[in-house]
This record gives structure tokens, C-alpha cells and sequence, in this order.
């Protein structure tokens, strides 16, 4: 069994506009940056994303933004995009913002055969808007649903051809999560190792999850903060 | 000392030994440099880190290492890294003894805004929902009026909420607030103010404790 | 060659290069015996565990390493563990390729029996209903009658059930049965047999395929 | 902090009668041998247990079936007690048995702060009897509720003085999920660590949900299958 696809356009060829895409990472912190490069490189459009934040202007989803390739967003916090403002007030991105810890939930819920799930979060908030309530012991709670996409991008430290997964540090955030909630799941890695070479106690995404798996190059790594006070030139 | 340092000195005497804490960014993440010697506190980082370190040295800032506000940070020996999904599992659960957050609003009911001003653009609220939701114990930390000195703590948030009935103590440069059932208790007002004064630059109606004193601050 | 060999001989042939697969305590564990040759199929065992390797040699049993019939077992290069909320977060997910389960009986409706017989002691249905509820695709294995001659396959389960319209296959020594949503439709009979002679030991009524052929095996 | 406690019997000590106790393991593998006999020496009576299993007679939760402290019991395969088998017939003890699927999900949700979640298992069986269902899409789901213990006994390989826990194998199982799930998780551990000496890339419970830490020892880790063949004087 190998999954490994030898280029990152390759891997990505047969995503087709109107996809729903998951995409991994916190900020810019274990971002696909590979696979965003070769998916702006595609060229297809009108794609539904699902990712915590969206790349600042210049860098990750920002190059997405910047291509014009997405429809709709969901995510937690879009703080420092000053493309997507525009816009969205211009109509012409549909962006929901959900509380980071449902929206991980809600793709591990879709990863794992959980359509729905209650959660005290938002609760009276305009997240819960539209929302079944219910009272469950002595609380309130609000229902929400499992999200499930076409494709999951993610970025992980080492994997092997298998498609077991290890993450470095923070940049593990939602790519373990979300490299379970989708129909076809592409990872990308920084250094490919044999079977075997991952400690089987320690392998955090079990090759189950993954369909093929890209050896990344080249890879920037920008510190947001710093790279949005350099005006992203780092 | 700023109102600031003082907000975030006097929270740090809330802190006990073996304390999981998230702080919120911004003046919350203050809170970091009083807490008292000898005193074991956890940080957690919601982007999926608990035992956060210091800032790093500079050009050893590790990208892969970061905390929910972006910003490098280090490890503590003990420290460990988890995903997003595990990370507010673990908020959620109700396993953080306290969360420290930002407000932009506070109400009489314990309500809290801090996320977003319409017409203005959403950034998100990012964990904020949920921390408000799961912490055992959720403080804000926050200057008393706008720089405009409109009150923040108000008879009723006018700003989309961030959650409901989720805050347990309010401190400002001016004062410590607890939420109570009955209404917002004020316990402690800085030095050299009376409670009245404290009152009059707030819209919301204080209950002044009997036992009402002087505000205390780590290291001061 | 022993029915239940034959049987496990038979739901070799429906492997594929790549597949993901789960099976029961019992027959189907004889499965892994006749993977064809080149082909790379990942066992998965329901207490945590992907890559399942065969029995350990004797004495080189590892009491930490042990499959869903707490049997000692062996690792394979590219194995991995896992805790049982993920293991099922796995099978509920619908990331098995194939589940393969033994049971006491089936029905028309593709209903599965295999857990309970009221009056005797409950052991418990471990791992079966959430196998059954989230594989793409449910294969039983079993003896096509009992040890007292009477059909497993029957027109309704009066067992106690372990999932309704779950069953995809059934394989016994005797046939191949697909279940669909006209019935269940006889499309193999094991050699030497006629699917009359087939249906004569089967409560069930079957739906002989016009395509119905002699039943194929690995290696045989 | 130092969350070490010097013997299994000072960690157990103050379990009361009546507690609910979470006990990991899956079958004898990975059950917390130590703290398990220092339980029965307690003798505390009227537990409520939730384990998947309950061990065999002669071991594991076998012996505190035998020492008559459980009430009631929530698992999901109970095959090979005998005794069990006769306090039930006998009324002694108030079995429930559920999907094991569904158990290990109840237990995360309990630490995880969600009360209840749908799931497809047990539909049209006796586990979906008198339990709400509904139609989330194009299937039919039941609602399944968290659990939560007072106590959780939990058995890790390693671990050091802040809670952190890594397991070895096929010993993780139900342990990490009921670690999350109880006002008092009490761990024991093969080995004792400084804290550092984990990778915390790979630790599996950080110390957040670890109350106390107790080094176990003498372990016999019986294979199940040969001990029942051996009539457990293995």
C-alpha cells in the first residue's frame, strides 16, 4: 500500500470547483501550505471552506481569497484578513463564524459517526440562533450538527506511505480532526519516513483517515504577528 | 503601575497551587508575570498547549509553537501538545479552574460581550464562547469605561453577547465585582476611592458589600 | 476442507487491495489465514488497534498486546493504537472498508442476531452493534444450520436484535446470499449442490439470481 | 505540584461507599491491578462500576465482585464471570449492558462537557428502548448520554508527578476516555518519569485530568484467554 503522490498538483488535480474543503491549521501555524499553493494553481472555483481562521492578505487562505476560488466560509476567528471584509461586505463571500471549540467538535462529530451533539456553548448568543434548545440535568443546552467535507487538506510533521500522521508542537490544532471528516483526506508532511518508523503508541492520525500523502517543500512557516507587522514581506 | 498591571496583579492572588488557567489575550496574558513565587499555576493555550512558556528569546521564536493570540511562546518542562477537538473538550469539561477574558461589556446578569460591534467587521469570536461556557470559575479582566469613559459594566449588555450568565467576578482598575444572584456585589475598591466613586463611573447598580475594602494586588 | 474454512475461504475473495477490515470473534478471524498473496489488507481490532499481526510464537506473548478476543497478537510495520473512544469514533464513522461477524441468526430484512439468548446469561454485545451500525459494508459468516439442523436464516429474527437492516452478505458453507431490498437473493451455492437443495435448509426465501453460480474460494 | 501519592491504599482512601467508579482496562488488559486491590482492601461497599468489563473470576474486578462491593454495574461484555453470572440471576447486582462503542463515546462526552449525542448504534434493538430517536439527515438516530463518575481508576505505562500519561499497546483502551470523565481520576503507572521526560508531543492524558498518581507494582497481567484455561491459579 502506498499512498504517497509525488506532486502536490497532482494530488490535488481532481478537487472540483463547488467542493467543500477542509483546510487545517491555526492561524498560520500548520497550514497546508503546499496544497493551498497547488490548489490556487488549479484554478477551480466556488469552493466551500471550513477552516478556524483564513490566512492573513499574502499568506495561506489569504492566497485563496486573493484567487477568488471561495464561495463560503465557516470559521472561528477571521480577524486579520483585510480582503475577506471587503468582501464579505461586498457580498461576495458567504462567512459563518461558529465558537472555535463547536467548530472542532462538529468535525470530529463528522468524523465519527455523530450527526449531532449538545453543547452549553452559545447558549442565548446568536450562535444559537435557529438552534434546537433543550434542558438536559440542570443546564440549557444547544444542538449542533456533525460537519462533514468533500476534502480535507492537512498538514502534518512525519509520515510514513501508509498515511500515519505525527504533529509537531501547536501545529497539530485541527488537522488530526479534520484529516477524519472528509471523503477523501490529502496530507501533507514535512519529512517522510518508513513504515514502522513512527512509534505505533505515538502516531496520532492512523492511516485510516488518510488517502495520499505529500512530502512539502520550501516550507515559510511566517509567524503571524510578525509577519503582518512586516506587511507579510518576511 | 498602569491599571492594567494592577488588574492583572489582582487577579493574580485569585491563582492557587495546582491551578489550570486559560488566559485570554491581551491583558489577561499579564496575568503570567505575578503569579506568586512558589506557586504552581498551568497555562493552557486553547490552540492545544497546556504548561505555556514565556515569550522566547529573540530569532529563537519557533513557528510551530505558538499561543491562541499567534505569538511565540515556549515550553515548560511537563508541558503538552493536543488537538483543537481534545483542547476544548478539556474546556468544555469543565477541567479549567479559571478562564480569564477581555470584555467589551458586562451586565448585571453576568452576561458578557466581548466578541463583536455590528456594522463594524466580525472577526470571530474565536474560544471565547466556549471558555465563557466551560471554565469553573470565568473572571474579566478589563478597564473600567471606554476610552470614550462610557461604563462597561452596564444594567444590560447592548452588544451581541458572548455567552449568558457565565461571569463570576468582574475586576477593573477601579474595583473587584462579584457576580452574585442578586446582583453585582462590589468587594473591593482601589486605594484612595470610595465605593460612591466607584458607582458613579459605573451605569449598573452595585450592591457595596458590608465587608467592602481596599484592593489587594501580588507584589505590591 | 472444514465448512468454516470454506467459508472464510470464500470472504477472502471479496478483499481488496487497501482495505480497512474488522472481524469477529471466531470464524472470521480465519479470514486473515487466506489474504491473497501481493494484497495489503489492515485488520483493525476494536480495542484500539490497526495492523493487527498473527499469533505471537510461544512464550513470546505480550500481555499489553492483545486483539478484541483477548488473544495475544502481533504488531505489523505501520501499525498504530489508539484509545476505544477513537477505535469507534473509527467503525461508527464509516472508515471500515468491510466488517465481518459471525451470528446466530439473519433475516429477510438483513436483521442480525448474534448477541443475547434470553433466559440464558447475558455476556453482553461488546463491540457488535456499533460494528454492524458503522461498516460500509456488514458480511455475516456463519454455518448455514444449527447444530440441531435448524435454519439460521429466517424470515424474522426472534433472537434479541443486534442491528435492523444492517446485513449486507451472508456466507455459509453452503451459499452466498446478497441481502437487497427485494430479499434475499441466492447468488452462489457451494459446489455439488442446486439452490433448491439450498433453500430447502433455509427457513428464509430466497430469491435464486438468474446469474447464480458455483461458490468460488481463495487458494482452492 | 506533585500529584504522586505514596501507596494505592492513601490514593483509594477516601472512595466512599455508594461512589460511582470508572475502572479501565478491556478485558485484563490494562486494568488497574494495583489500585483495584487496594479498593477491595478499603472494603467499601455499594460501588456503581462502569468498565467494559469485569474481569474473570480470581482477577482483576472479578475479586471485587467477590468481595461483594458492587451494586451495579455498566459494561458491555461480562462473558467470563461466573459469579456474576449468579449475583444477577440472584438479583445481587443490577447489570447494564450497552454497545461498547457507545460506552466509550458516553465517557468522553462526560469529560468533554457534551450531555448527550446521537449516534446509528442499537437502533430497533433493546438499547434504543424507551430512548429518544430521530431522523438527522437520511437515517434514523438514537440519543445516547454522557457518563460521568466520581471516581475514575485508571492504568497508564508511564507517567510523571503532573498527571501526564502515555500507555503502552493495547493496554490504552477505555483508560485515557474515563481519565476525562470523573471528579477524582486516580492513576497508576508502571513507571514514574520526571516531568519533561515525555515527549509532549506524545502524551496521551496531559496531567489537567490526573488527580493522583500511584507507582504500581507486582503486576501479573494475566492473558485472559489462558488464565480462564488455567483456572485462574495462573
Amino acid at each position: 500500500m502506498n499512498k504517497v503522490v509525488l506532486s502536490a498538483d497532482a494530488a490535488v488535480a481532481d478537487i472540483a470547483s463547488g467542493a467543500t474543503v477542509m483546510l487545517g491549521g491555526f492561524g498560520l501555524c500548520g497550514i497546508p501550505e503546499t496544497l493551498i499553493a497547488a490548489l490556487v494553481r488549479l484554478g477551480v472555483q466556488g469552493l466551500h471552506t471550513i477552516s478556524n481562521n483564513m490566512g492573513v492578505d499574502g499568506f495561506g487562505m489569504g492566497l485563496m481569497l486573493e484567487a477568488g476560488m471561495i464561495a463560503s466560509h465557516v470559521g472561528s476567528y477571521v480577524g486579520e484578513n483585510r480582503r475577506l471584509e471587503t468582501m464579505v461586505l461586498q457580498g461576495q463571500l458567504d462567512l459563518t463564524l461558529i465558537p472555535q471549540g463547536t467548530l472542532a467538535e462538529r468535525i470530529r462529530a463528522g468524523g465519527a459517526g455523530i450527526p449531532a451533539f449538545y453543547v452549553p456553548t452559545g447558549l442565548g448568543t446568536v450562535v444559537a440562533e435557529g438552534k434546537e434548545t433543550r434542558q438536559i440535568g440542570e443546564r440549557m443546552y444547544v444542538l449542533e450538527h456533525a460537519l462533514h467535507a468533500d476534502v480535507a487538506l492537512v498538514k502534518a510533521w512525519k509520515g510514513d506511505r501508509l498515511g500515519n500522521l505525527v504533529y509537531r508542537k501547536t501545529a497539530r490544532n485541527f488537522n488530526p480532526a479534520m484529516a477524519t471528516a472528509a471523503d477523501l483526506t490529502i496530507a501533507e508532511v514535512e519529512e517522510l519516513v518508513e513504515p514502522g518508523e513512527l512509534d505505533p503508541d505515538q502516531i496520532v492520525t492512523p492511516g485510516i483517515y488518510v488517502d495520499r500523502v505529500v512530502v512539502g517543500a520550501a516550507y515559510r512557516k511566517p509567524i503571524e504577528a510578525e509577519f503582518i507587522r512586516s506587511g507579510g514581506a518576511a | 503601575m498602569s491599571g492594567k498591571e494592577r488588574i492583572a496583579r489582582r487577579i493574580a492572588l485569585e491563582l492557587r497551587d495546582g491551578f489550570y488557567v486559560n488566559l485570554g489575550i491581551g491583558l489577561p496574558t499579564m496575568i503570567t508575570a505575578f503569579v506568586p513565587a512558589g506557586m504552581d499555576v498551568t497555562f493552557q493555550s486553547e490552540n492545544g498547549m497546556l504548561g505555556v512558556g514565556p515569550a522566547p528569546a529573540a530569532g529563537a521564536a519557533d513557528p510551530d509553537l505558538i499561543n491562541a493570540g499567534k505569538q511565540p511562546v515556549t515550553e515548560l518542562p511537563g508541558c503538552s501538545y493536543f488537538g483543537s477537538e481534545e483542547s476544548f473538550a478539556m474546556i468544555r469539561g469543565g477541567h479549567m479552574d479559571m478562564s480569564v477574558l477581555g470584555a467589551m461589556q458586562v451586565d448585571e446578569a453576568g452576561n458578557l460581550a466581548n466578541w463583536t460591534i455590528p456594522g463594524k467587521m466580525v472577526k470571530g469570536m474565536g474560544g471565547a464562547m466556549d471558555l465563557v461556557a466551560g471554565a469553573r470559575r470565568v473572571i474579566v479582566a478589563m478597564e473600567h469605561q471606554t476610552k470614550e469613559g462610557a461604563s462597561r459594566i452596564l444594567k444590560a449588555c447592548t452588544l451581541p453577547l458572548t455567552g449568558t450568565h457565565v461571569v463570576h467576578d468582574i475586576v477593573t482598575e477601579l474595583c473587584w465585582i462579584r457576580v452574585s444572584a442578586e446582583g453585582l456585589v462590589l468587594t473591593e475598591v482601589a486605594e484612595g476611592l470610595t465605593p460612591q466613586e466607584v458607582q458613579a463611573r459605573t451605569e449598573a447598580k452595585l450592591i457595596v458589600s458590608p465587608e467592602v475594602r481596599t484592593m489587594a494586588m501580588v507584589g505590591a
